[in-house]
């Protein structure tokens, strides 16, 4: 990686846009996918016009849902032109997991990563920029310390826990944690790029030890409160009555799975004919125990979600805030995941190459058999 | 899901569902029946070719429903 | 029933009792015993040990006696058998050693006679049905171990008649008599009676762990078919060990109640009261 | 080619167990170490070298140390090793070879009462063609100097009647002279022909 | 009939596994098979284990899926209690006259409830038990024995002594099968080849006396251990002392008890006892905690694929000691039973131990039956019993058309046994290739009636078993219950619903109920299933409409004393099944073409003798050679240690495939792609000129592999260092005529880090060199270094005629190797002799690396396109050690010789035949048609997520790249849902066995 920087004139936010610009501009990348600042909100965008990249914000601190799975979309059936991805650590580390689970391919995709301290409940952030509360190149500027609440609000849950800031596997790195963001940001090449990187006006960027020491201290930070609160429902968990209780107000309206970048079925088992029931059936349920709670199987939704994607959940926190119930999903699924993931050492999103550890499990894989 | 206190008195007649694998354990079963080897009669056993094909749905769905526990053999 | 007997040396001092009690009990059952006129010593452990020529010979000159008689040799001890047996087994089944061993005899063999050992010759040729006819005193309640030791057992080409490993012909004999033969796993094990005087440090190793099996195994007396083991074992051991050591005749003799059995008893160096 | 044996280096030799084999006529080279005889061996303990060992030394020779060993002497012909040796070698049948070989070649027993006690006993033998044990005893103890060892279990013996005070003789006495003159005169091939080709008797 | 008159029939003598599998090979391939057993049930040694080595696995768990397919193979009688009096004829047209005696229970009328033996007053040794159980005068040998029938032991039955004594047990039997009047019949086979595999014994260890057995209680033989061990045996795998029914704390093993012996015993060594030994140690360890198990042994002979391996688990995962001392004898201390044992450690020093019991690892002898049959048939036997058989000719006995297998031509484990059966089996059917097919039946069913639409009307049988279910189970109550579920039309009970009698009238049922689905409720599955679902399809249903609930085992069975739960349990299984049927749809077995043409790669021995195998079965063959002429890795050999030349095989070799038509040669060719797969493979070769496509069906591995290089020793710096091959090849030329001192070294670079496994054939191959040596010059010196000498079986020999000859062998320690200077233009080599742990300085004209036997480079390559499994060693993995030892897991691969692991050229070529039947099976079906079981891919919810894929592990999972999509090759397809259980989106399902169906089950269970 080289270390660029890009010079910010008060707003890091133009900047940064006039950047994506030059990267269509230079034919860098033939497409971009940003996220760009619309009504007080930010969406996702591709881009293939240098011009309509303006008001591409990939710092807004919101993310109506985990890129990963459009970007999956995007890839899945036969890219033909390069297009640069602007993504998040946790959107990063999910499109990874759907390479490994054979949802999306990296075939002329640049990965673009950017530097992030979280993102607000979506809700939370257009109300905050509708009373002027959050100016993006101001929180931009202020977060780069890393505080990262305004007016009383912070950012989602799941972020808050986050110890991942940058982003893994990126070609082009743009980091303005730890830098004076209002002056200039990080762009960081890797090799092979360099050299048309360089067509747009960069200065050299040197060394960063200041960034990367505020960068270690802030994911230390997050770690030492992960574990705090996934102690903290461990505990909450620790049975399968708790789990219940959690779960009572589960509508099993499927958002939190909808939400997921890792969930990829096309239908969900739990809308498919193993479980459409006749009505003999529920009443001979009801029968059994008297009364049985409608919809049926809440639980069992759960812990098959759970199941299915909790050796690639990258924790990016989006069914939490999918659910309408509040029930605190994410967190659930960070208890949950944690477990297999520590078992086989396997951190989602590290590596493209590390298989997943559930279809390569050998019988005498985690321990002799005495 | 704990046991509930009331369960663990003498009287506890336990529901197990026991999911067995045709070749080993299936026929493990077979064999306690040869053999006469008698046992308690609180399982139930559900026959599937191979543990391998037991998704973890198998073994959760009884527990929420009222099983006791869920004896995998394979 | 007729046999020449061939006595050896050493029932004609430490063995005594065998021989007495042999003969007793020969006549209580009617069988002729005949000794080989002027046998001679068959050589023991000192030739075998230092001439493989007088080995052969020596026990050779009494098979000539006993072809002239044409009577089969009965030999009580134990060595001299083994050494008789290993000279007959030499002569029969290799010409060569035949003819060297007539060489030195200055004789030549028929190959008519077989050697027995004295326990052979009752229990195969007299018979067990014949003998436990004959018990007039049960030996009910006694616990024995039957000790065959190597020299009847050892070549097993040249000596054994029965199982070399697990010998069961005194054991079925003492069943016979009414006492009770343990199992135990030193019946064909060495004493050492050949470095008895010159070893005896080792020997009382090797006999040590005989009696203390046999002790070990509950019995009561051993019973051997072999003076030097009988020797060995009751004068070769620790002071507080007094488990005596019969020769299977004399168990016999008790059994039939013959009326000299206490002239054989006395010559036991350990107490055998029972 | 050579052995190192406590840094002194001795040349293998390979003609020693030619000789061994034909007077002992036990197949030494089929040995397979496999230490059966010397497991079940009951003076192994007390002597210098075990069964299978002394089979070693034959096989590269060292000849000298073995004719020095106590190991041949001591054995008690028992016949453990050779009834259950795998390849049918009787260690007992080699040293009486070895002993033998000891006796013509002069060599010092290293229990050297034993040889002493032999040469007693046969001498006995020799001039009444039996043994007499208590002369032969009298004379063993003078000739090893051990007078004194054992004096109570020859009286016991004594007082049992068990220690006749005259030899009984061969009425014959030349004839075990003439044996014994014939033997030191003849040469005499150990191992002969067996009469049947197998004499391995296969009994599985 | 064909052209010669062949008869398309094979007598399979010996229904161990050995003739198991030769029937199986046999009647899979189109032939009749009648397979004999002088038992009442076949099974043979295998059905005695507890677990096999070196896997563990449970022996009965992986022979009773072979059991049940020849039980109810259409093509394989069996016909037990037989005895072979005679074979006349010619090879290809056989009369056999063989006597069956009489059984005194109708196998057909018994339904082995057991009635009878608990009755029966008789009580004998179990000769299965090895005598450490009980069995009756009427018995069944065994749980899982096929036929699955009682028999009487006439010698033992108190009736044949006195008519009026006894009969209780015509009393007791409901199926009415017990007969007493039953005659010894004399049968007449017309069969076109015979196939002998009379198993071997176990040596007695009676004249072993210093022992003990048979005297001490707790000395055991190991195979009455491997009945302690087994579940099912006479002490329910509980392992503890005969004396006093405690856990011993202390086992200590004997080797080589009968084997190795020239004095007492045999000659030979038996070749299995070491590993059998470990396996018992280790699992006698598991059974027990804190168990100490010593084994005293001479040389560990782990030779197999794979032992060394498991040699070291049990070392080091598992504290198995192995102490190299012989014992002498073994003491019993007659207070405690216990066992005193004095060896020689690991030091040299005396030690005393007390043991709680004590296994002697007896070895192996051909079977007294043996000698009779081999009368009878006109087969010469060996001097030790076993079976003559020409070294180039495996499974060939002296009379032709009459072939071998298993331990009848030595003693060996069973994957061997496995392979030389199939070999038996390929030699025996090349004979009679013309007339495949023209004895095997195939069964015709009526058209099938389309039910998709209809509501479930469900007919459910409840079985009587006689009294072995109605005694316990209230059947009436059941048959009431049953019928107020609904989607059950019909419900009945039958006395024996698997009579004749009964199992038309279910046919009858479901015309007059319009029945579209059945349930029988009797006995397991298992065996009784395919009876069932065949008669549905009698009557027009498909077969996969029927559900089986196990009422006998899973309840009558095993709650006699609780008849009220035992109904309530059997209602409900009766319960689930209906619902499960309920869901159930009909299920077709698809089916496709195939190619009928083979590529063989390699064309070394295995290769050529693979092609000559298969041409001679009729099949086309493409024949593989990287280098530009056959022969391999034979062309280096001069002599085999038995005395045949490799040379002139090579060269008839070579002749027979000029002259075959159906052999097409490829030389100097290399594969450069493959694609397709079971059935249609497409593999694309470059030869010299040329790239070319083949089209072929299957694929047999045979590319060998190579002689490893030394990087040590001074090898490659001095001349007079070489390979044994390289001495092998100088003896050849002549050039070491005159050479005086040898040394050679085994185990260079094996069995330690790097190389951890043993290559088996060194020390045969160093023991043939030496011999040689001797041979020439008897004056020369040769010592061989090693660290076991591993001359397995009937190769024991040439290591006694070394030994003999003078070859003097010192061993060393894997710590301690010798070592090796070169000074002074003098090599010379310091070792430490362990028997006078002395050193030995040994001067040397000639230093010699025994170096082992490597995978090709080329072996992963292959590996890749094929999708061939590897072993850890780099070996090709095949599908099962020990029943599978020439297949891959996949259909259509097989592999043989060095590629599968390290061996002697006759065990090359027997394997090679082997693969070749096993492809035949396959080849002369004109289809093939899959399981119904198989997984099912619904493409409207598949994401082409690729786990199916990963997780099967038959390769019958691919993704079809147009699609994005998985799709299941259905003829691979084992039917094992792991795929099912994979797929997130439920899109995998399994035929019978779909996801709502086993959760329905679920849920009604719990109900």
């Amino acid at each position: 990686m080289k270390n660029y920087l890009l010079k910010v004139n008060n707003s890091p936010v133009e900047s940064l846009a006039r950047f994506f610009k030059n990267l269509l501009e230079q034919k860098i990348v033939d497409a971009l996918f940003v996220q760009q600042s619309v009504n007080g909100a930010a969406v996702q965008t591709l881009v293939k016009d240098p011009s309509a990249a303006s008001d591409a914000n990939p710092l807004a601190p919101i993310s109506l849902q985990n890129a990963a799975r459009l970007v999956a979309d995007l890839t899945n059936s036969g890219l033909q032109e390069k297009v640069g991805v602007v993504l998040r650590s946790c959107e990063v580390r999910a499109l990874v997991e759907l390479v490994k689970l054979q949802q999306a391919k990296l075939d002329n995709i640049v990965i673009i990563g950017v530097d992030c301290l979280g993102t607000f409940v979506p809700a939370d952030y257009r109300s905050l920029v509708s009373n002027s509360k959050l100016v993006p190149d101001q929180w931009t500027v202020k977060a780069a310390n890393g505080e990262t609440a305004i007016g009383g609000v912070d950012v989602r849950q799941s972020c808050q826990i986050c110890d991942h800031v940058t982003a893994e596997h990126a070609q082009i790195h743009i980091g303005w944690v730890g830098m004076n963001a209002g002056r200039e940001l990080l762009i960081q090449v890797e090799d092979e790029l360099a050299s048309e990187v360089e067509k747009i006006s960069l200065a050299n960027g040197g060394n960063q030890a200041q960034r990367d020491d505020l960068v270690k201290k802030l994911v230390d930070e997050r770690a030492a409160a992960k574990e705090k609160l996934i102690d903290q429902y461990s505990e909450k968990l620790n049975s399968m009555d708790k789990l219940m209780d959690e779960l009572t107000i589960c509508l099993k309206c499927g958002n939190c799975r909808q939400a997921c970048p890792i969930c990829f079925c096309r239908e969900c088992v739990f809308v498919s004919p193993t479980f459409q029931h006749d009505a003999d059936k529920y009443l001979k349920w009801a029968g059994r125990k008297g009364r049985i709670e409608m919809p049926t199987d809440t639980v069992l939704f759960h812990l098959t979600r759970a199941n299915h994607m909790g050796e690639s959940c990258v924790n990016c926190g989006q069914c939490e805030s999918a659910c309408p119930s509040g029930i605190p999903v994410g967190i659930l699924f960070q208890v949950m995941s944690k477990r297999v993931q520590d078992l086989f050492e396997y951190v989602p999103g590290r590596d493209i190459e590390e298989p997943l550890p559930l279809t390569t499990y050998k019988e005498d894989e985690l321990e002799p058999r005495h | 899901m704990s046991v509930p206190e009331e369960k663990l008195d003498a009287n506890f007649e336990p529901k197990i569902v026991g999911l067995m694998c045709n070749w080993c354990s299936y026929t493990g079963a077979d064999l306690a029946g040869t053999s006469r080897v008698q046992y308690p009669p609180n399982v139930r056993i559900v026959r599937v070719m191979c543990t391998g094909s037991v998704d973890p749905m198998y073994l959760v769905r009884p527990l929420l429903e009222g099983a006791d526990a869920v004896l995998v053999g394979g | 029933m007729k046999f020449a007997y061939y006595p050896g040396c050493s029932l004609e001092s430490t063995g005594q009792e065998f021989d007495y009690s042999i003969r007793s009990v020969c006549s209580a059952l009617d069988i002729e015993l005949t000794e080989l006129p002027d046998w001679v010593c068959c050589g023991s452990t000192s030739a075998h040990a230092t001439s493989h020529k007088l080995a052969l010979a020596l026990p050779a000159q009494n098979l000539v006696i006993a072809e002239e008689m044409g009577l089969n040799p009965v030999v009580p001890c134990s060595a001299c058998y083994n050494r008789l047996k290993t000279a007959e087994h030499a002569v029969k089944s290799n010409d060569q050693l035949k003819q060297q061993v007539e060489g030195l005899l200055g004789c030549q063999f028929s190959g008519k006679v077989t050697t027995k050992s004295a326990l052979e010759a009752f229990v195969k040729d007299v018979g067990l049905d014949t003998i436990s006819k004959r018990v007039e005193k049960k030996l009910s309640g006694l616990k024995v171990v039957c000790y065959y030791g190597c020299l009847t057992s050892r070549p097993v080409e040249a000596v054994a008649f029965e199982d070399p490993e697990n010998p069961q012909s005194m054991d079925k004999l003492m069943k016979a008599l009414g006492a009770e033969p343990l199992t135990w796993s030193y019946k064909t094990d060495c004493c050492g009676a050949s470095l008895s005087i010159t070893r005896s440090d080792v020997v009382y190793g090797m006999t040590g762990r005989i009696l203390d099996a046999a002790v070990e195994a509950g019995a009561q007396a051993i019973v051997t078919t072999c003076p030097l083991c009988q020797t060995n074992l009751e004068t070769r051991r620790k002071d507080h060990m007094n488990i005596p050591v019969f020769y299977f005749t004399e168990l016999m003799g008790m059994a039939f109640n013959l009326p000299d059995v206490n002239k054989w008893l006395k010559k036991h160096i350990i107490d055998p009261s029972l | 080619m050579n052995i190192i044996t406590k840094g002194q280096s001795d040349q293998l030799d390979f003609h020693f167990i030619k000789e061994v084999k034909e007077r002992s006529c036990q197949p030494l080279d089929l040995c397979y170490h496999c230490q059966k005889c010397s497991a079940g061996c009951q003076v192994a303990s007390y002597t210098d070298f075990r069964p299978n060992q002394i089979v070693r030394m034959i096989q590269f020779g060292l000849k000298g140390e073995l004719l020095k060993s106590s190991a041949i002497w001591l054995c008690v012909n028992c016949e453990t090793c050779g009834a259950r040796c795998p390849n049918g070698i009787s260690i007992s049948a080699v040293t009486d070879t070895l002993r033998e070989i000891a006796i013509e070649e002069n060599v010092p027993a290293a229990v050297k009462n034993i040889p002493i006690f032999h040469h007693s006993f046969l001498n006995s033998v020799k001039s009444n063609g039996r043994v007499h044990e208590p002369v032969m005893l009298v004379r063993y103890k003078i000739k090893s100097g051990k007078l004194l060892e054992d004096i109570k279990m020859g009286m016991d013996l004594f007082a049992k009647g068990k220690m006749p005070l005259f030899p009984s003789r061969t009425k014959n006495k030349d004839l075990v002279k003439q044996i014994f003159d014939r033997a030191e005169k003849t040469d005499f091939k150990a191992c002969g022909q067996n009469n049947s080709a197998s004499s391995a008797v296969e009994r599985g | 009939m064909n052209e010669l008159n062949l008869t398309g029939a094979v007598m399979v003598v010996g229904g161990g596994i050995s003739g198991m599998q030769s029937a199986l090979d046999l009647a899979e391939a189109g032939y009749k098979v009648y397979l004999l057993e002088q038992k009442p049930a076949i099974g043979g040694t295998m059905a005695m284990l507890d677990k096999t080595f070196p896997t563990n696995d449970c022996a009965m768990c992986t022979m009773s899926p072979k059991l049940v397919d020849v039980g109810r193979h259409l093509n394989v009688e069996i016909i037990t209690n037989a005895e072979v009096l005679g074979v006349e004829g010619t090879p290809g047209n056989f009369k056999a006259r063989v006597l069956k005696k009489a059984r005194y229970v109708d196998e057909e009328k018994c339904i082995a409830c057991g009635q009878c033996a608990d009755e029966c007053p008789v009580k004998v040794p179990s000769e299965f038990d090895g005598g450490l159980g009980k069995r009756k005068a009427i018995y069944k040998m065994y749980a899982q024995a096929t036929p699955n029938a009682y028999a009487i032991d006439k010698n033992k039955c108190l009736k044949f002594k006195n008519p009026k004594a006894c009969g209780k047990c015509l009393k007791v039997c409901e199926a009415g099968a017990i007969s007493h009047d039953m005659e010894d019949e004399e049968l007449e086979l017309h069969v076109g080849s015979v196939i002998l595999s009379p198993g071997f014994e176990p040596i007695d260890p009676t004249p072993y006396g210093e022992y003990g057995w048979g005297v001490y209680p707790n000395v055991i033989t190991s195979v009455q251990f491997e009945r302690m061990l087994a579940a099912s045996g006479p002490y329910q795998g509980h392992v503890v002392r005969p004396s006093d029914h405690v856990e011993p704390k202390k086992i200590a093993f004997i080797q080589c008890v009968g084997s190795r012996d020239v004095h007492r015993g045999k000659n030979y060594c038996s070749a299995v006892c070491c590993m059998y030994a470990t396996k018992e140690a280790i699992i006698a360890k598991e059974h027990v905690d804190n168990l100490e198990a010593t084994i005293f042994y001479m040389d560990v002979r782990a030779y197999g694929k794979d032992f060394e391996k498991y040699y070291d688990r049990a070392r080091q995962q598992h504290g198995v000691r192995y102490n190299r001392s012989m014992i002498s004898s073994v003491k019993e201390l007659q207070q405690s039973n216990n066992l005193l044992i004095r060896y020689l450690n690991q030091d040299g020093q005396y030690q005393e131990e007390e043991f709680d019991m004590l296994v002697l690892s007896v070895g192996l002898k051909p079977s007294t039956s043996a000698n009779d049959l081999a009368e009878a048939v006109g087969v010469e036997l060996d001097n030790d019993g076993f079976c003559k058989c020409e070294e180039f000719n495996p499974g060939a006995t002296t009379k032709p058309g009459v072939y071998a297998g298993g331990a009848f031509v030595a003693p060996k484990d069973i994957p061997e046994t496995v392979g030389d059966a199939s070999c038996a089996a390929a030699q025996a059917g090349k004979v009679l290739s013309d007339a495949r097919g023209s004895l095997a039946q195939v069964k015709e069913y009526p058209s099938e009636k389309d039910i998709v639409n209809e509501e479930p009307r469900i007919g459910a049988f409840i079985c009587n078993c006689g009294i072995n279910i109605g005694s316990v189970v209230k059947v009436p109550e059941v048959v009431e219950y049953v019928k107020n579920i609904p989607g059950v039309v019909h419900s009945e009970e039958f006395l024996f619903t698997c009579s004749q009698d009964n199992v038309e009238r279910i046919k009858e049922r479901i015309k007059e109920h319009n029945l579209n689905r059945v349930v029988v409720a009797s006995c397991t599955p298992r065996t009784h299933a395919p009876l069932f679902m065949s008669s549905i399809r009698e009557a027009g249903l498909n077969p996969y409409l029927y559900e089986q609930a196990n009422i006998r085992e899973h309840a009558s069975w095993v709650h006699q004393d609780n008849p009220k739960a035992a109904t309530e349990k059997a209602k409900d299984l009766v319960r689930m099944s209906v619902e499960k049927v309920k869901l159930a749809k009909p299920v077709h077995t698809s089916s496709f073409e195939i190619n009928r043409k083979a590529l063989v790669i390699g064309g070394g021995l295995s290769g050529m003798t693979s092609s000559l195998n298969l041409a001679g079965q009729g099949f086309s063959v493409y024949l593989l050679e990287k280098e530009p002429e056959l022969g391999g890795n034979a062309l280096h050999i001069k002599r085999t240690i038995d005395g045949s030349d490799p040379q002139r095989l090579i060269e008839d070799l070579r002749k027979q495939i000029n002259d075959n038509p159906l052999v097409e040669v490829l030389t100097e060719a290399e594969i450069s792609d493959v694609s397709g797969y079971l059935g249609n493979y497409k593999t694309t070769i470059k030869t010299s000129n040329e790239t070319k496509v083949l089209e072929h069906g299957v694929v047999i591995a045979a590319s060998g592999a190579e002689e490893a290089k030394p990087t040590e020793y001074y090898y490659g710096e001095n001349n007079n260092v070489v390979t044994q091959r390289e001495l092998e090849e100088r003896l050849a030329s002549g050039s070491l005529d005159d050479v005086k001192n040898v040394v050679m070294i085994q185990c260079v670079g094996s069995r330690q880090e790097g190389r951890p496994y043993c290559s088996r054939i060194c020390c045969t191959h160093a023991i043939k060199n030496a011999l040689t040596i001797k041979n020439r010059n008897p004056e020369a010196n040769v010592f061989v270094l090693y660290r076991d000498i591993r001359t397995y079986g009937m190769k024991e020999k040439y290591y006694r005629e070394a030994r003999e000859n003078g070859v003097i062998f010192i061993r060393y320690e894997l710590e301690d190797k010798p070592e090796v200077s070169f000074k002074d233009n003098k090599l010379e080599v310091k070792v430490n002799d362990p028997v006078l742990e002395r050193q030995l300085v040994l001067d040397t004209d000639l230093l010699v690396l025994s170096t082992g036997i490597v995978p090709r480079k080329d072996t992963e390559k292959l590996s890749r396109m094929y999708k061939l499994p590897l072993t850890a060693d780099g070996f090709y993995n095949e599908a099962h050690m020990k029943l599978r030892p020439v297949d891959f897991a996949a259909d259509g691969l097989y592999l043989c010789g060095l590629a599968h692991s390290p061996k002697l050229i006759n065990e090359s070529l027997s394997q090679a035949n082997a693969a070749a039947i096993r492809a035949v099976t396959l080849l002369s079906k004109d289809r093939l048609e899959s399981l119904g079981i198989v997984a099912t891919v619904n493409e409207k919810w598949c994401k082409g997520c690729g786990l199916c894929v990963n997780i099967c592990p038959y390769d019958a999972r691919v993704i079809d790249e147009n699609k994005d999509v998985a799709v299941v090759r259905e003829v691979l397809c084992q039917g094992c849902g792991a795929c099912v259980a994979a797929c997130p989106s439920s899109a995998s399902q399994q035929n019978g066995f779909e996801k709502k169906q086993i959760l329905t089950m679920i849920d009604s269970a719990i109900s």
